[in-house]
């Protein structure tokens, strides 16, 4: 037991409940008009992948560090 | 996109209270027109220094040996000079100056979108500048300015001086890009779509998303060049694993699309001035804006030509050089079309007239000379060389400041209310094209023999036509002192113009001069293009502008 | 009169001259972010670039950064970027306390962030002494970039603080926003660069 | 505003007329440039001079035809459809918004034009490049504020005019110790910057004999237009060669001793092994194994440079010691299998070079 582990476990709860709440959104708001809609739904997008890229990250799937 | 119609309330219909006071009317004034007049004589002002070094440049050169400065000074001079003619003279009179002054006038506008955002922008580029000349008391920047590392990184203490001015100067040319823009788009008056927008406005419009997208990208290399000189963080010294090519790749990423920022207002000036002292439709107005455009994205591909010598793999240098070939194609329409617009024409030789002509007969052998460079085989030869420095000059004095002048002779009622002199103005003209022309035609040759650029002494081989250079720029600086006589007698003894001295048919035209705070009485509609002088004015709208009358919407506080 | 105000001030306030002024405040915030993005393309342009002209990353004496710490700092900057959408989405619908609570919390994840941030700085050079300008390259990208991201994120999170004073002091309505729109709009954006930042530094 | 007719959109006898001399203008520019004796000013040292000044002359040829034609219709257009003092003064012109047909054309032929140059250039360029690599490899080393050449079987650097026998291909490889150079000879109508951390490379073979001075092109601090006295020498094998012995004579102990950059011989005590094996694997190890002689990447494998019986010398057949191989490491070397840059062009202190050694040096 160590902090990366507890670090690691955090990212991916955390992630996932973030990619959730992002794609959800996004989901949601799937129909709004406007520039700045359109804007908050590509951001909403990223977002979820950035989600997702931590989550991986977290599970070690992707940026493997030695340990 | 276009606004359908003035909405009741909206801005178009509000006019901001009347500037009260000598500072707020003329010095932290937010009316586009004064700011543009601000950008106009403050460029103007840093014209005059950097032309004055310019003449130091040519002054040493008189002999082989040099001697009139320092080889220390002499870079400096040169540098400083490059440096002020385009981020303090040529892109500031085009965007900031002619800009402000001119665009939304055209487009029927009371405003820019941003008014303080430009005063901000116009009052960052006096200190920026300020802050480049200051330089020489530390030491300036001697690296020309171009700035490569790592010998810019021994510059002296000025070097990280001349960042930091030309970092704010970026800022400033930024905030202009984006006001620009967004005025364009969001402004025009009613029935006032794209397609029936001057072509100064299809110049600014090409040139303001370069300022807003290429100038970041410059910001971002001047910190790193002032990180590294400052705090030793190693981006380009390659002894600390940076890279010098780096540099180049950032600065001309910026420095070639900001030889479009330079061009494509000129352009646009050139196609305001042809068709209204032809007394004849521009020829071929959709080709001409849609090249426009072209040449802008276009100079966002081709940054690497300026780097063919510096050990670029050679299936990149490919598809540069291609390219850069292909720029040259809606160049060339735009020549074709306006030499076509004079055919038919009624010619009225004004001086604005004379340096458009002007403008199209040099820039078009600067165009063709560039792409001679654009040829890598050629480029290999020549690069660095004083074929560059004569190419470069036909381009931007030979072609921006010729529009810059056009622009001046053309606008100058409409800034002040009166004439410049006509008689003095001709004397201007032909005095400025035979000392520029008997300046650069020499350098191509020079270059081609042999000579570098950028160089304090040189082969006593050259020693003749460099004499000749330098007495033909002698005349070149006489002729703009007759220009600032001029400017300068005439602002006070010029012939009144009355609102529309050369028979104009663009917005700004039917409006007196100089325009009041809030430009137009009503917002007019706009019908069709303006360049059709067979047909009554395309506007509607406009029948009380040169009457006494007070304007239809009252001024009222936000 | 917060509360109050914006559940019943409908749309009334909002006049003519408002919508159009927010319609150019609206596209001069968002090419603004544009030529923000450009400033962190070209920094990043810097450090793809001198990384690849080197032999390996990261260079010899130089530890891989830690992921599983970045990655749980992540997703609390990413966090944040959901609870400033809600924050939005309550003000649009008059939730004027659910509003400020996820405000608040997108100001906590914020700093929360740069807290994280500032962790790994001492870290990194306290414990493994790669600095800003003493370790090559490594030290110049990291440091600018994450610095530079860091001090956006610094800026977001006073805007915010603002946004929560001048809410408190009722100067949104429900038709008038445009300063909470254009925080949103600023916060996502550092939160999607940060993914870009995440990506490169510590992922590849 | 009058009512105005349009005139006849004919074209006039005027114009065939000018579209005449025009043309017998282009004509004569074009003879003008394709006979113009270049060389004369300018000659042509290397073989591919001529073909870039073949592409020269045809943008030239062309360009000025070009010109002409815009140039001189402009003139004529604003003579002959000047204002004059009869019209009325609210004469117009002809009101034309544009012809397609005209319009189709300027844009096609330019674009033909385009592709015809870019055929040109390329083929030019091709040549350019790949011009064979069979011959002599010479490195030339920017400095402020002069160019150093160096030679295989030549100790140290050459330091003053640079010679190359005649009808031998060349390869010139290209780096900096300083700042970036230009290295450019008119005559060759070629040049490339010197980039410090780079190694750069042109090739060319030579065919005039002759002195050509070597100008620098990128502006390197402040002596930089003192750096056009250098001169390449092309001449005859023979001359070459008695050149070239003079200069092996007089450098026969040259390169022992560390070069003039800061001066004196690295320190090699102190040298840190553990620091040595990082930095090899960054900067080393793109070219060379940790492992016996024959196992060559680009150059050889260094496992026992210093301790391999069988191999007593180094590459340049000088014996295997610290000191000598700190001396590659600090001034690079050219030979058969490239060029390896030099200190400061791999990015090497002179502790890095001591921390190499020592490392080197427990290798066995």
């Amino acid at each position: 037991m160590n902090g990366a582990i507890v670090e690691r476990f955090g990212a991916v709860v955390a992630g996932i409940v973030v990619a959730v709440v992002s794609f959800y959104s996004l989901y949601k708001d799937w129909h709004a008009v406007g520039v700045e809609n359109n804007v908050f739904k590509l951001m909403l997008f990223l977002l979820g992948v950035g989600a997702i890229l931590a989550i991986l990250a977290g599970l070690n799937v992707i940026g493997f560090t030695a340990s | 996109m276009s606004v359908a119609a003035v909405h009741p309330g909206g801005i178009a219909d509000h006019i901001h209270p009347e500037p009260q006071g000598f500072v707020r009317r003329y010095v932290f004034s937010l009316d586009h027109k004064i700011i543009g007049i601000q950008y106009i004589i403050t460029a103007f002002v840093f014209f005059m220094l950097s032309g004055l070094l310019a003449e130091v440049i040519r002054t040493q050169l008189l002999n082989p040996n040099g001697g009139f400065v320092s080889s220390d000074t002499y870079n400096e001079v040169y540098s400083v000079h490059g440096s002020a003619m385009v981020w303090l003279v040529i892109i500031p009179l085009l965007t900031g100056g002619f800009g402000n002054l001119v665009f939304p006038l055209q487009i029927g506008a009371r405003d820019v979108a941003f008014p303080w955002l430009n005063m901000l922008s116009f009052w960052i580029f006096p200190v920026s500048g300020l802050m480049l000349f200051a330089s020489f008391l530390m030491g300036a920047p001697t690296a020309g300015w171009m700035e490569y590392p790592p010998v810019s990184l021994q510059g002296a203490a000025g070097t990280s001086m001349w960042c930091a001015a030309i970092f704010l100067v970026g800022v400033s040319s930024t905030m202009t890009g984006i006001n620009f823009v967004v005025t364009i788009l969001k402004m025009r008056a009613p029935g006032m779509t794209f397609t029936r927008m001057p072509l100064f406005c299809w110049g600014q419009f090409a040139t303001a998303p370069l300022l807003m997208i290429a100038t970041t990208a410059l910001a971002a290399a001047l910190a790193a060049l002032f990180i590294e000189r400052e705090f030793g963080v190693p981006f380009y010294d390659p002894t600390k694993g940076g890279s010098p090519v780096m540099w180049q790749h950032m600065f001309w990423f910026y420095s070639h699309p900001a030889v479009y920022i330079m061009i494509l207002p000129a352009f646009g000036i050139i196609s305001e001035v042809l068709p209204t002292f032809s007394r004849k439709p521009i020829f071929g107005y959709k080709l001409i804006a849609f090249s426009s455009m072209a040449i802008a994205l276009a100079g966002f591909m081709v940054w690497a030509h300026h780097m063919f010598t510096s050990g670029l793999a050679p299936f990149l240098q490919l598809p540069f050089m291609i390219l850069t070939f292909v720029i040259g194609v809606p160049t060339g329409i735009k020549i074709f079309s306006w030499t076509a617009t004079l055919f038919g024409g009624k010619i009225h030789f004004s001086t604005a007239m004379l340096f458009a002509l002007g403008f199209i007969g040099l820039f078009t052998l600067g165009g063709i000379t560039g792409i001679f460079l654009a040829a890598i085989p050629f480029d290999l030869h020549v690069h660095g060389t004083y074929f560059i420095v004569a190419h470069l000059h036909y381009v931007l004095v030979g072609g921006s400041l010729m529009g810059v002048f056009a622009g001046m002779y053309y606008w100058f009622p409409k800034m002040s209310g009166r004439l410049l002199n006509e008689t003095l103005g001709k004397w201007h003209f032909w005095l400025f094209f035979l000392g520029f022309n008997g300046t650069f035609i020499p350098m191509h040759w020079l270059g081609m023999l042999g000579m570098p650029r950028e160089v304090a002494t040189y082969d006593p081989q050259f020693a003749f036509w460099n004499r000749f250079e330098s007495v033909a720029s002698y005349l070149m600086a006489f002729s703009i002192l007759l220009f600032f006589v001029n400017v300068l007698w005439s602002i006070r003894n010029g012939k009144r113009s009355g609102p529309n001295p050369w028979g104009g048919r663009t917005l700004e035209w039917q409006i007196p001069s100089p325009p009041h705070y809030y430009n137009f009485k009503h917002i007019p509609t706009v019908y069709g293009l303006p360049y059709d002088f067979a047909q009554p004015l395309p506007y509607k709208g406009l029948d009380e502008e040169l009457t006494d009358s007070p304007p239809a919407v009252a001024a009222g506080a936000h | 009169m917060t509360a109050a105000t914006l559940a019943h001030d409908a749309h009334g306030d909002v006049d003519q001259l408002y919508i159009e002024t927010r319609e150019l405040r609206l596209q001069g915030f968002l090419l603004f972010l544009i030529s923000d993005c450009v400033l962190f393309s070209s920094f990043i342009f810097a450090y793809l670039y001198m990384r690849n002209s080197g032999q390996g990353w990261p260079p010899p004496g130089i530890h891989r950064l830690d992921v599983p710490f970045a990655a749980w700092n992540s997703v609390v900057l990413f966090g944040s970027g959901a609870t400033m959408h809600y924050a939005l989405e309550n003000f649009k619908h008059g939730h004027w306390m659910r509003y400020m609570i996820f405000l608040l919390a997108t100001i906590v994840l914020g700093a929360g962030f740069l807290a994280g941030q500032g962790y790994e700085y001492t870290h990194l050079i306290y414990g493994e002494h790669v600095t800003w300008a003493g370790s090559g390259i490594f030290g110049a990208s990291f440091f600018t970039l994450t610095g530079m991201h860091g001090l956006h994120v610094f800026i977001g999170v006073c805007y915010l603080t603002v946004l929560v004073l001048q809410s408190s002091a009722g100067v949104y309505t429900r038709g008038k926003y445009f300063g909470i729109t254009a925080g949103t709009l600023y916060w996502h954006f550092v939160d999607v660069i940060w993914v870009v930042l995440f990506s490169i530094f510590y992922l590849i | 505003m009058v009512e105005h007719k349009a005139q006849p959109a004919g074209l006039s006898g005027g114009f065939w007329t000018v579209t005449a001399i025009l043309t017998a203008l282009s004509i004569a520019a074009i003879v003008f440039w394709s006979i113009f004796p270049l060389e004369k000013y300018l000659p042509a040292a290397i073989i591919t001079a001529r073909q870039v000044d073949l592409l020269f002359r045809f943008m030239a040829a062309s360009g000025s035809a070009l010109w002409i034609f815009v140039a001189g219709y402009l003139l004529y257009f604003s003579i002959a459809f000047r204002a004059r003092a009869t019209d009325p003064p609210d004469a117009i012109g002809l009101q034309v918004h544009d012809n397609h047909k005209l319009e189709f054309w300027w844009t096609v032929i330019p674009a033909l034009f385009v592709v015809l140059l870019s055929i040109v250039s390329v083929r030019i360029w091709y040549q350019v490049m790949l011009e064979p690599e069979n011959g002599i490899v010479v490195q030339a080393i920017g400095h402020q504020f002069y160019f150093s050449f160096r030679y295989p079987q030549i100790n140290g650097e050459v330091t003053d005019e640079m010679h190359l026998p005649r009808d031998v291909p060349v390869t010139l490889n290209l780096t900096s110790a300083d700042v970036i150079h230009g290295f450019w000879v008119p005559a060759m109508r070629l040049k490339n910057d010197t980039v410090p951390g780079l190694v750069t490379t042109i090739k060319f073979t030579p065919i005039r004999d002759g002195r050509y001075p070597i100008i620098c092109t990128q502006f390197c601090g402040v002596l930089h237009s003192e750096m056009d006295k250098q001169y390449l020498v092309i001449e005859e094998k023979p001359a070459f060669d008695a050149w070239f012995k003079k200069w092996q004579e007089k450098n026969a102990h040259a390169s022992n001793a560390l070069p003039s950059a800061g001066g004196g011989a690295v320190a090699l005590q102190g040298g840190n092994a553990s620091a040595g094996k990082a930095l090899f694997a960054q900067k080393c190890s793109a070219c060379h194994k940790v492992a016996p002689f024959s196992q060559t990447l680009v150059g050889p494998g260094l496992a026992g440079v210093l301790h391999d019986p069988s191999h007593p010398n180094l590459v340049n057949n000088q014996p295997a010691t610290p000191q000598n191989v700190a001396g590659i490491l600090q001034n690079g070397f050219t030979g058969s299998m490239g060029t390896m840059p030099n200190a400061t062009a791999n990015g090497l202190s002179r502790q890095d070079i001591a921390n190499l050694v020592a490392f080197l040096d427990s290798l066995k």
